[in-house]
């Protein structure tokens, strides 16, 4: 089972759990992977930690996307069935942005797959962050490198 | 191109275009992605501004991502965007 | 923070991820693996499906084992906590026997620390399955190479 | 060996043995936890059952692993136990 969903609200983890999980005794593995909004105080002043995220995407292609990037992953590992919840729309230091899940008989497809799907999603995916600091300005997220590199791993 | 194409566009490309989805229909000479880059960065300073680092610009066109030697055909969807910082 | 535990009865997901974020903003990444009981049917016998699992471990031993396995992880990753559960004791296909749960600033710490620690607890932690099957005969679960492999990689 | 070792058994080395637990007091010959593993195994035909392959039986001296140089003093808690399969 696939679950895919983009939504402005927060998601419930234990609940996710259970529908993907949903009685069955075949699963031997889940592999979880949660992005959270992180109040970078790396910046010199404080005035420039970061106040909110605020996620902008792409409606109509933004679903079709991580459709494919979920089949791609179906198709390199044995999955049972996997989850990707994306939130959109502003939200606060500590606030839930991205649930990754998966499920498979056994633990390195699910931990493999699990790590595969949140590279991706990073860099193959319709979605740009912008960041709010505390005096009010703001900047639209740089992709970096790094993520270009995880993503090539695979 | 004899129909008007859909262009959207997204994060610091929609702020400096200044609107986010606009119909518009180029010439004929606009065969592929980057022959409407070219035309859209001459059309006026906001898409001027837009298209200023053309190479930092991402496209997709009917919600698949493209590249700019993509060939384009009347209705097609265009949206242009930074590389994207989801996840 | 570290949180170690080794239990009877099952976990809660939701409230080990609250416990563990605790209202922190300096996260970006959590990760997180269940081990599920599988009732494998991999065997000829339809009566060689398992029944149950029954984990037996060193109680003097196993927190101690845990917590140079989870400080291992600390040491090689910059983790901001991270908590390991794990149970023994009879167990039914479907339900819970391990939770690993990690968090970090960035997502590569917490996805590979994730599976470091799941990866080490299956060979360097005292605990031994026992298989029972439907027809109420049973094994002791062998170790398995890959396993082996799995901890060599890190 | 002056004082008696405290010795403990785990799943099937615990059922061959057919005790979790017991107190013994090898020989001063005993030195090592090979030397206690070949004394054992010599012992009856428990004993001689959990020890006949050798190779798979793991062993912890005080609560950390150890292997079959590691050298015993009194009052060691030596455990034997097959590879571990939790996770």
């Amino acid at each position: 089972m696939t679950t895919i969903s983009v939504q402005t609200e927060d998601f419930d983890v234990a609940a996710e759990i259970g529908r993907l999980t949903n009685g069955r005794t075949d699963i031997g593995g889940l592999g979880c992977f949660i992005g959270v909004v992180r109040e970078d105080t790396s910046h010199e002043s404080p005035e420039r930690a970061i106040r909110a995220l605020t996620l902008e995407h792409y409606p109509s292609m933004t679903v079709r996307a991580i459709e494919r990037i979920t089949a791609e992953a179906e198709r390199r590992w044995d999955l049972i069935g996997c989850t990707v919840i994306h939130r959109v729309g502003r939200m606060l230091p500590g606030e839930n942005i991205v649930l990754v899940l998966t499920a498979a008989a056994h633990r390195q497809a699910a931990l493999d797959a699990t790590a595969f799907l949140i590279d991706w999603l990073k860099t193959k995916a319709p979605f740009w962050k912008r960041e709010e600091f505390q005096n009010g300005e703001g900047v639209w997220v740089e992709a970096k490198d790094t993520d270009d590199a995880a993503t090539a791993r695979w | 191109m004899a129909a008007p194409l859909s262009i959207v566009y997204f994060a610091w490309v929609r702020e400096r275009v200044g609107v986010s989805e606009e119909s518009l229909s180029p010439p004929d000479s606009v065969a592929t992605v980057a022959d409407l880059v070219t035309w859209l960065s001459n059309l006026d300073q906001r898409h001027a501004a837009a298209f200023k680092d053309r190479e930092t610009v991402r496209c997709a066109v009917n919600h698949e991502f493209a590249d700019t030697s993509t060939v384009l055909r009347p209705g097609d969807e265009v949206a242009f965007f930074p590389p994207v910082t989801g996840g």
